[in-house]
């Protein structure tokens, strides 16, 4: 299985606050990641190392095998590389078509396109509408975002970061905030949207339930490092990650 | 060379009064964090209080800069409790536009009040006349002046550092949610910051009324200056602050005598480079 | 996404063109005038709000390229008598100026940005004040002559009197209008917009966010140099003050005035600015203070702005207003 | 009752949050709130302290209501507050961000400067330093002397263990109990059970936002149940 995406001896700090500490870490093609760690793990700050919003003190980012550490995040989107934010990050203001539009007209090279009218571009609308289709959210096409419920502001957000059709997709805390049912609906969603679209998903999660039931994979973060990864049922019985979850050193 | 230093020392007088206004405004927009467009406005309006106890009425001069004060705080007091307090959580944007309109205001109700220019008044007796520095005459009021600045510079020092109010103003400008959670009373220090920054204005134009032309529209003018200033010391920062108001009012006085023409000009060139090499400030930690 | 205007506002509107091109059989020179610094003033804010409206970039320093325009128009004028040398050249020099400078400020937003745009727009009022030999600095150009417009081999007509300017005023007033119109309704439009909503998500989204912002800023500054380069033959005299920061803030009042999320408000509010003005100054000279207060009213209890409640009112499913706001903590 | 909170419901913008939580905290306790991140601690904690006031619900501190009172009336009442990201003040020096709360609540009682450093002997020895140049261990420990400080007679701690090390949660613990020898009742929330399990008296199990469970800690601990659904992975 190829590498999508690599991380080599990655660092970042703040200041005196050392958020990732050298962390190396592949991401194969077609397999379901989830990041799991404690508050102040450094899991957001991979992400956003991963995906061009920070850059590394240290180390080396190489997607589909090209270098891309220093290259800028649209640069990275249109490689393939999304993500969905972990607080809610749509264009409140613009209807909820309009927010999957945006990323479709860009893939597209069309957002340049000055003086014609957006309903002119029939394919672009195509597409958009297919995905709403696909997040349940075709009924509500016209509506500001703004006014959606929390749920389906999530799904809109999942909805934006899908879009760009990439390769890989960083979720954040996806099901934050959710009532047990939108969190089944969208647990289904990402199941789907995997072995439908052939995205690649690495999901950043607090859900014990979402994570273990989800993925593949998972990679466990303290303090900035790596603590442990591998499949679900060998995470599970591992001594160190409960001690992190449970607070084994206390008795130490 | 002695006219240089000469020069030098004008500037540091005409520098004083940018300090004044631009200290007001670095405080309120450190605590608040609200870019107050009207401060300028408030220089004028300390300007022609002062004018009318010290010019018009006579009363001591001391007591019309006190009065001044007193009368421009109240102003103050009103615009923070009766407008400003409603709209910190929005788009700052709009916050600019909203102290925008009480330039428009004050400027239009100065002309109505007093009628447009002032005549400056005498200067106080004890104020008046030169001393002879490098042979020149230089005027006891300009010295009088650069002693107020620097008072009012290891005032604020004093009070931010060594009283509990300052203390406390701190805490709040650093983390208002946390010092609210400690039991500090954040909308009343965020009235008192404001209040006290207004009077600093006030005591800059008041201060100026025996020697400046002082005419509606002057606000215009200060507050601009004070944005050039708390731009260049970083938003926020009262000892870039007081930095950054010696070099450009020393900077203007030279500009005036060897480069008047483009000595606006490049105040601005300076202002421009600032904001895009260093926004926080040349004097940020 | 209400594109199309419904059908009832199309005969509203082509009403109001005719009206427009009408308008000098009946009025008085004073109201040609009047109607002049109208629509100058909306092409003015209608750049403004692509900026502020649309990109939520707020410039103190739109002022700064109204006068490059006007300036430009005057020189050329005063060189070359053919206005639509003088407009041309105008417009260009106010879009070029505000893309170096575009580059600059960009790199900025929120208060900074409106710091460096009142910074660079001020440079550009020194300039006009104090670089005498070339702009005639504070007595400013005069004699600027409403010079035939003449596209040579094409056509050559006469504008110099008040009826016939108000014509090349009127025309290009209106394509600018439609082009910003048919700007802001394209997938660039909805870029800026998605911009202005969430600046990490559309840079996450692919977009390239500090060039599209600069393309804004350009147009911005082309617009102010449309409305600049207009003013220079019909005032005949070009002075520093249209430079300075406080003229910047007339677009800003009149966009606040109109509403910033409706297409036309920048154009209501200039309407109304100027009508406001008219009023006022019949019964005092201090207008100024009436415009403060309502500027501190509409800051206070309508920053939609006068078009946006309207608009509320006649078309209640049709929101203007953003559906989120903050919460008091 | 030292405290009690009814039915509380808070929300940031469209979401809700917490739904519907009650609880009761009696004088001298130590009360902790157990759950995983994400399960609605911190909010109901801000809830209580005025920070994001509940939408719906009442919080009730010695028989008087304080819901949607502003978070420094609640604080000059005696309620001290010690907030998981620790937040002291950065350019004030450690001993003024102690110092300041004494000032600001008004509040006479056992807590002087004197006690806190008897208390954290470190923070005597970082008395003169900026708040921004200390570690997170000893911001940690200055969070809760400020907070105590204002005399409260309940102090609310987020996350106390968190990010600390072994070493570090032992001197918290202690301190903890302390405190509560010294006639303070503590509500405490905590994702860390043996933490909990060695400092309080009774819990409560958190959930998405409601309150799943409530009893002795010993006896929450017993239920293997609760603890492999709520509070293990």
């Amino acid at each position: 299985m190829s590498d999508l995406l690599r991380l080599e001896g990655v660092s970042k700090r703040f200041g005196e606050f050392v958020a990732v500490h050298d962390v190396t870490l592949f991401i194969p093609a077609g397999r379901l990641t989830a990041i799991i760690g404690p508050n102040g793990a450094g899991k957001t700050t991979v992400i956003n190392l991963a995906t061009g919003a920070l850059a590394p003190d240290a180390g080396a980012i190489r997607f589909k095998g090209d270098p891309v550490t220093h290259l800028s995040i649209h640069d990275r989107v249109r490689r393939g590389l999304s993500r969905s934010f972990q607080i809610m990050n749509i264009f409140p203001r613009l209807t909820v078509l309009q927010n999957v539009l945006l990323p479709v007209l860009c893939r597209r090279g069309r957002t340049g396109v000055a003086l014609t009218p957006v309903e002119g571009e029939r394919e672009a609308v195509a597409e958009v509408e297919r995905i709403l289709g696909e997040i349940g959210l075709l009924d509500q096409r016209d509506a500001p975002a703004g006014a959606l419920s929390h749920g389906d502001q999530r799904l809109l957000e999942l909805g934006i970061a899908i879009a760009p059709g990439p390769e890989l997709c960083f979720l954040d805390e996806p099901s934050a905030g959710l009532t047990p049912v939108e969190r089944a609906t969208v647990l289904e969603l990402i199941r789907k949207l995997f072995a439908e679209r052939h995205t690649t998903f690495v999901i950043v999660e607090h859900d014990m339930d979402v994570v273990f039931s989800l993925s593949d994979w998972i990679v466990v973060m303290n303090r900035g490092r790596v603590l442990a990864e591998g499949p679900p049922a060998e995470i599970r019985e591992n001594r160190e990650v409960r001690e992190v979850y449970l607070g084994e050193e206390l008795t130490a | 060379m002695d006219s240089v230093l000469f020069q030098g020392l004008i500037g540091l007088s005409m520098a004083m009064y940018l300090w004044l206004i631009s200290a007001g405004l670095t405080i309120i927009f450190g605590v608040l964090r609200i870019v107050n467009f009207a401060h300028g406005s408030l220089y004028m309006v300390g300007a022609y209080l002062a004018f009318t106890f010290y010019g018009l009425l006579g009363w001591p001069f001391w007591l019309a800069i006190v009065l001044s004060l007193l009368g421009t705080g109240l102003l103050g007091f009103v615009m923070e409790r009766g407008f400003l307090r409603r709209i910190y959580g929005i788009d700052e944007a709009y916050q600019l536009l909203l102290t925008f309109g009480f330039i428009l205001i004050l400027d239009d109700l100065v002309k109505i009040v007093w009628g447009g220019v002032f005549k400056i008044p005498q200067i106080p007796a004890f104020l008046d006349g030169a001393w002879s520095v490098f042979g020149r005459p230089f005027p006891v009021y300009n010295t009088f002046i650069i002693g107020i600045g620097v008072l009012v510079a290891v005032g604020l020092w004093a009070l931010f550092e060594k009283t509990w109010w300052g203390r406390t103003v701190r805490a709040t400008a650093s983390d208002r949610e946390m010092a609210n959670a400690i039991g500090v009373n954040v909308p009343r220090v965020f009235s008192g910051v404001f209040v006290f920054g207004s009077m600093l204005a006030a005591l800059g134009g008041a201060l100026g009324t025996p020697v400046r032309v002082v005419a509606p529209g002057i606000g215009a003018t200060m507050i601009i200056q004070a944005f050039i200033i708390t731009v260049i010391g970083g938003l926020g920062n009262l000892k870039g602050a007081f930095v950054s108001s010696l070099i450009v009012g020393i900077l203007s006085a030279y500009g005036t005598l060897f480069f008047p023409v483009f000595e606006l000009f490049f105040i601005f060139v300076i202002m421009a480079v600032v904001l895009l090499v260093r926004p926080q400030g040349l004097f940020a930690r | 996404m209400g594109v199309r205007p419904s059908r009832r506002l199309a005969v509203f509107l082509a009403a109001l063109v005719a009206a427009l091109f009408l308008f000098p059989l009946v009025a008085r020179s004073y109201s040609l005038y009047l109607a002049m610094q109208i629509l100058i003033l909306s092409v003015f804010s209608l750049g403004f709000n692509l900026l502020f409206g649309y990109a939520g970039l707020l410039s103190f320093g739109q002022a700064g390229f109204f006068a490059v325009g006007a300036y430009g128009c005057a020189k050329i004028l005063l060189a070359v008598p053919n206005l639509f040398l003088g407009l041309v050249g105008g417009i260009v020099a106010a879009g070029i100026v505000a893309f170096l400078l575009g580059i600059l400020c960009v790199r900025h937003t929120r208060i900074y940005f409106s710091m460096l745009t009142l910074a660079f727009g001020m440079m550009i009022f020194s300039i006009a004040l104090k670089w005498r030999d070339f702009t005639g600095g504070d007595d400013g150009l005069v004699g600027i002559p409403r010079a035939p417009l003449e596209i040579p081999g094409l056509l050559t007509i006469g504008v110099a009197n008040l009826e016939q300017y108000y014509y090349v005023v009127l025309v290009v007033s209106l394509l600018s209008v439609l082009g910003m119109y048919r700007l802001v309704h394209s997938p660039l439009g909805l870029t800026l917009q998605a911009i202005r909503d969430s600046e990490s998500r559309a840079e996450f989204a692919g977009v390239p966010v500090r060039n599209y912002r600069l393309v804004a800023f350009t147009i911005a500054g082309l617009y102010a140099g449309v409305a600049g380069a207009l003013l220079a033959p019909l005032e005949n005299t070009i002075t520093p003050p249209i430079a300075h920061w406080s003229a910047s803030a007339e677009p800003v009042m009149a966009t606040l005035l109109g509403g910033i999320h409706v297409f036309g408000g920048p154009i209501v509010g200039a309407f109304l600015f100027f009508m406001i003005k008219d009023i006022i100054v019949r019964f005092t000279q201090y207008w100024l203070i009436w415009l403060g207060a309502i500027v501190v009213i509409l800051v206070m209890g309508f920053r939609g702005g006068v078009l946006s409640i309207l608009v509320e009112r006649l078309m209640p499913w049709r929101p203007t207003r953003p559906m989120v706001t903050r919460r008091k903590a | 009752m030292i405290l009690e909170a009814r039915e509380l419901v808070t929300g940031y913008g469209f979401s809700v949050v917490i739904h519907g939580i009650s609880l009761d905290v009696d004088t001298g306790e130590i009360v902790c709130l157990l759950g995983r991140n994400g399960a609605g601690k911190s909010t109901t904690l801000r809830s209580i302290m005025g920070l994001t006031p509940p939408r719906s619900g009442r919080v009730t501190f010695r028989g008087e209501e304080i819901t949607g009172r502003q978070p420094f009336e609640i604080a000059r009442r005696g309620v001290g507050y010690v907030p998981d990201d620790r937040r002291i003040f950065s350019d004030l020096t450690v001993k003024e961000n102690l110092e300041i709360v004494q000032r600001v609540t008004r509040r006479e009682g056992r807590w002087s400067l004197e006690r806190v450093y008897q208390l954290f002997p470190v923070l005597r020895e970082l008395s003169a330093k900026p708040g921004a140049g200390l570690s997170g261990g000893e911001q940690k420990m200055l969070a809760i002397g400020r907070a105590l400080m204002g005399n409260p007679a309940l102090l609310i701690l987020d996350e106390p263990s968190e990010g600390l090390s072994p070493l570090l949660v032992r001197t918290l613990v202690d301190a903890l109990r302390r405190i509560r020898e010294d006639g303070t009742t503590l509500l405490i929330a905590d994702q860390n059970v043996k933490f909990a399990r060695r400092v309080a008296d009774r819990g409560y199990i958190m959930e998405k936002g409601t309150i799943r469970f409530a009893g002795p800690l010993e006896q929450l601990w017993q239920n293997e149940e609760v603890v492999r659904r709520y509070l293990a992975v």
